[in-house]
């Protein structure tokens, strides 16, 4: 069983309402350690993708990506937006061309994104960052891939590992971001940007039909 | 949460077009994307500077945009970096012909954004560079976190890196006298009261009623220690101490004394810091040979304030007392 | 009551010593009794100027010391008149053989000591006129009040009557084109939330979380109404009714737009009064050609703003374009 | 029965005490309709008197109400500094040169004093200013003059008066001083300047010896 265009496009739609849905709650996680505007800067950068979406007749799962990228650098601002575009650049790079995405793939595409978060934020596992989501979910899908998963068993193994790595954030002090000026102050509080990126990541296993 | 808005979605655009209104003689709006500039720009063969960040920090940056300051100042969303496509906006529009210089705070999100708009501009043949401001001595550790945020010394950069361009320095001298003003300035602030961020609606931290937060920055990010309200005195002691010792500043050396209101602070208030600031710098032997008192460096509506001490040369004094003419500070013309 | 203050009977003393500290280019402070005046100071041949009144309205009057505006400021204590001895030496101290005019804001308590400073004054040999500032159209019914009362319009009055006095205007020439200015401007402002007066250490009055007391006074003395907080451009509209009804302003006339942060307010709010401010003027007629926007006159740390309206002709425009250099208030040199 | 130096230094001294007891209600009268300084500016002017007091060697009462007027004038600002500075002023000069007071010089005293206040303020009757405390303090002295009382009976009769003039201020709209701003809504609070000149009276009297 293969992932293509469709795929992609319903991710991208289900990342919309999730992050509306989660607005609020994101921006009170950023409160807490951060300077409160994170669930404002992703529904501004994921409403204006919505726009843009209405548009696109993307032939590839690539181009859906690649606009995503575009309109969260465009649009998001923050250090949210130019780390998550990178991470839908380089996550379109891995599959280019390709109409098609299989489990390995799949695995592809979360290491080239979370390998495009590192470039641009240098985070290392544990800073408490983003990262702190992206890297279990790239690590627990190509486990799962090697083990012979399917697309949907990949990316939800994927996100499962995201959230309990978005968990795994609140003992942590952090190391970058807005979070790290406040030392032993941030331990207890999930960080907001890991936060996210489970939701994405779930959004992704969603639409490729988990149950 | 009260506030003189209409919508909290239009506060930025709002105020930004106020403020282009006000002082049409001085600046030009670009709404699409948005930035503010030099109503001259771009100024032939003169280095053009560039800064911004989140909004919410006003007259930062738009307030000093004009002769002898910024070319032109790209604001973000309330307490969020503008993302790359005002930036290089702003970048094409000030570029004379010798190359721009972009002043940035450093928090991830504005080195970013700015990182990102710097890549395109120079695809496009601009020559950019970048002086990233990290004054405030609250942050210790900077191994360990993002480093040191950039606050009120930004305005001194950028104003003594305008008078370099203005007298017609290349980028790259504008550049080292931007990166010698960095490197011999330092702050740290006080809260009194939280912020409001307009589409938040709620404060960004809580204090109690005899709480005040110590090494506070300028989005409300909580600083070193929560303590109990004291005397002004020994508040700026307490702010001056890390700054001091920081550089560290030395008798013998002159300065410049900047106390920064972060907004809702009375300037009856701000003298008061003042004054005891200057006390202490005196006591150490380190004379205030300039000063700048006032809200320039702002975190809405929060009430605390920063100290900011810069050590000075001949070059740099120059530079400060060169002319210019921008909505929040001007002089010699 | 959190403050930035040591003992809350030092505060006007210890802010006043900091300003002095900070701009001693510009001032000179005398403690005893306590004044600040321009540092070169009589000015031999010209009109002196002596404002002053409760502090707490800072910068208003000692941020307006200097070339181009005020000679002497005498800050009494927050809120509270000062009494005649400062005010006799000061106007002692800036008179440069052609007479002194004192500034007044109409509240009984700065007339009458002003009042009896003049005659002590003029009884001492120097020639002594005073005018009156009542800019403020939220009084109504003046006959049966204390009149109207003085507010920012006064900064417009001090800027322009500095001006004539600067250029050598006669003790009477200058008395009437600060006449002219009171007669041309209006003003009317609102609060958000109160004030706390530091000796008094509760707020002066109290707001619900949603109301906003329209018509404020710049002491936190109640307006005409309180009502349920709307968008700010509703509440300018509301303002700017009866500013523009009382002259009343007409279509043809120029203005100067001055919106004037009550001290608590960021500036990010007050761009955007301005914004609407200045779209009613045009739909008006009635042209803006120059603007002030900032914390000018204050009421401590009150978040509010007032709205000023200053009718110009080519004589106004000269002399509010002329060099000034003060610590709040500084252009042409 | 007159009375002399002693009686107004004693007088002064019982207002700098009133003066100071009432401090915070003499504010928070202020704070309803003006601006919360009254009783500072009073406190602080009379603590200046108190120490001139010590240093003064006064030979007639005049000398003792003008050292008052003239330190009120220099130390309290405001308002009532200008006002009751000129009412102590006024009075000083009514008595001139004498050195013991009877009824009648005390009847003169209070009506120079409250002439010096209208002089200066032009408030009449019923404004809701310290007139309404001295206006019926004038009246009850002269009826009681006029019917034979002794000096602590008139100041008595003026005292009560101002007291009760204080009290019937409530129900006023101010028009003159700072509450003449609230219109209507002044209506229910005493005017800070008529209680504390009703406290200034009533301290006459008990320096007089009034049971
Ligand atoms: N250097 C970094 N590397 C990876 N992620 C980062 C880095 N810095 C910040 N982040 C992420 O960004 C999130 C904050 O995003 P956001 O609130 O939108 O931006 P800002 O901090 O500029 O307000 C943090 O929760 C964190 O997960
Ligand atoms: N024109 C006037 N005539 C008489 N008394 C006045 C007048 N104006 C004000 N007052 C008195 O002064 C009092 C206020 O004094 P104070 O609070 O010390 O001064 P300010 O109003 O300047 O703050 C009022 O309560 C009132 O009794
Ligand atoms: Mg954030
Ligand atoms: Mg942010
Ligand atoms: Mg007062
Ligand atoms: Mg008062």
């Amino acid at each position: 069983m293969t992932v293509g265009t469709d795929w992609a496009t319903a991710w991208v739609r289900g990342t919309i309402d999730t992050v509306s849905e989660h607005r609020a709650e994101l921006i009170s996680l950023d409160r807490e350690i951060g300077d409160a505007d994170h669930g404002e800067n992703l529904d501004r950068g994921f409403q204006a993708v919505a726009t843009k979406l209405d548009t696109l007749t993307p032939e590839t799962p690539a181009d859906v990506l690649k606009m995503v990228a575009s309109t969260l650098i465009s649009t998001v601002g923050g250090a949210s937006g130019p780390l998550l575009g990178t991470a839908y650049l380089k996550a379109a790079g891995s599959i280019a061309g390709k109409t098609e995405l299989g489990s390995a793939d799949i695995v592809a595409l979360l290491t080239a994104a979370r390998d495009g978060v590192v470039l641009r934020g240098k985070a290392e596992p544990g800073d408490k960052t983003m990262i702190d989501a992206w890297t279990p979910a790239v690590e627990a899908a190509a486990a799962a891939e090697a083990a012979g998963a399917d697309v949907p068993a990949v990316l939800s193994a994927a996100a499962d590992a995201a959230e309990k790595g978005a968990a795994d954030t609140e003992p942590l002090v952090a190391r970058k971001g807005r979070a790290s000026y406040l030392g032993e102050r941030a331990i207890g509080h999930r960080d907001p940007g890991a936060q996210s990126s489970s939701l994405i990541l779930r959004e992704a296993a969603i639409a490729a039909g988990e149950k | 949460m009260k506030k003189l808005i209409n919508d909290p979605k239009n506060v930025v655009d709002e105020s930004v077009a106020g403020f282009a209104l006000a002082h049409a003689d001085l600046v030009t709006l670009s709404t699409e994307p948005l930035f503010i500039a030099r109503s001259d720009a771009p100024v032939s063969g003169k280095v053009g500077l560039v800064s911004g960040g989140g909004s919410g920090h006003e007259p930062l940056h738009a307030g000093f945009v004009g002769f002898g300051m910024l070319d032109a100042a790209v604001p973000g969303p309330v307490f969020t970096s503008p993302t790359p496509d005002p930036i290089i906006a702003a970048t094409q529009a000030v570029d004379g012909g010798s190359g721009v210089l972009h002043i940035v705070k450093n928090y991830t999100g504005d080195v970013l954004n700015f990182e990102t708009a710097a890549d395109l501009a120079e695809a496009e043949g601009i020559t950019v560079r970048t002086v990233i401001v990290d004054d405030d001595v609250a942050v210790k550790d900077s191994l360990y976190t993002a480093g040191r945020r950039g606050v009120a010394g930004t305005v001194l950069v950028e104003k003594i890196a305008g008078a370099a361009a203005e007298r017609g320095d290349s980028l790259d001298e504008v550049a080292t006298v931007a990166e010698k003003v960095v490197a011999q300035v330092r702050s740290m602030g006080v809260a009194l009261t939280p912020s409001v961020v307009p589409h938040a609606g709620e404060p960004s931290f809580t204090l109690a009623d005899d709480e005040i937060e110590i090494g506070i920055g300028i989005h409300g990010e909580p600083g070193r220690a929560k303590i109990s309200l004291e005397p002004a005195d020994q508040i700026v002691d307490r702010l001056l101490e890390p700054i001091l010792e920081d550089l560290p500043f030395e008798s013998g050396d002159d300065v410049l004394l900047f106390v920064n209101g972060m907004g809702g602070t009375p300037q009856i208030e701000l003298y008061i810091l003042y004054r005891r600031a200057a006390e202490v710098l005196a006591e150490r032997g380190i004379t205030v040979t300039r000063s700048l008192v006032g809200n320039y460096v702002t975190a809405l509506e929060m009430q605390g304030a920063s100290l900011t001490v810069l050590k000075l040369d001949d070059e740099l004094t120059t530079l400060w007392d060169a002319p210019v003419q921008t909505a929040a500070l001007r002089w010699g013309r």
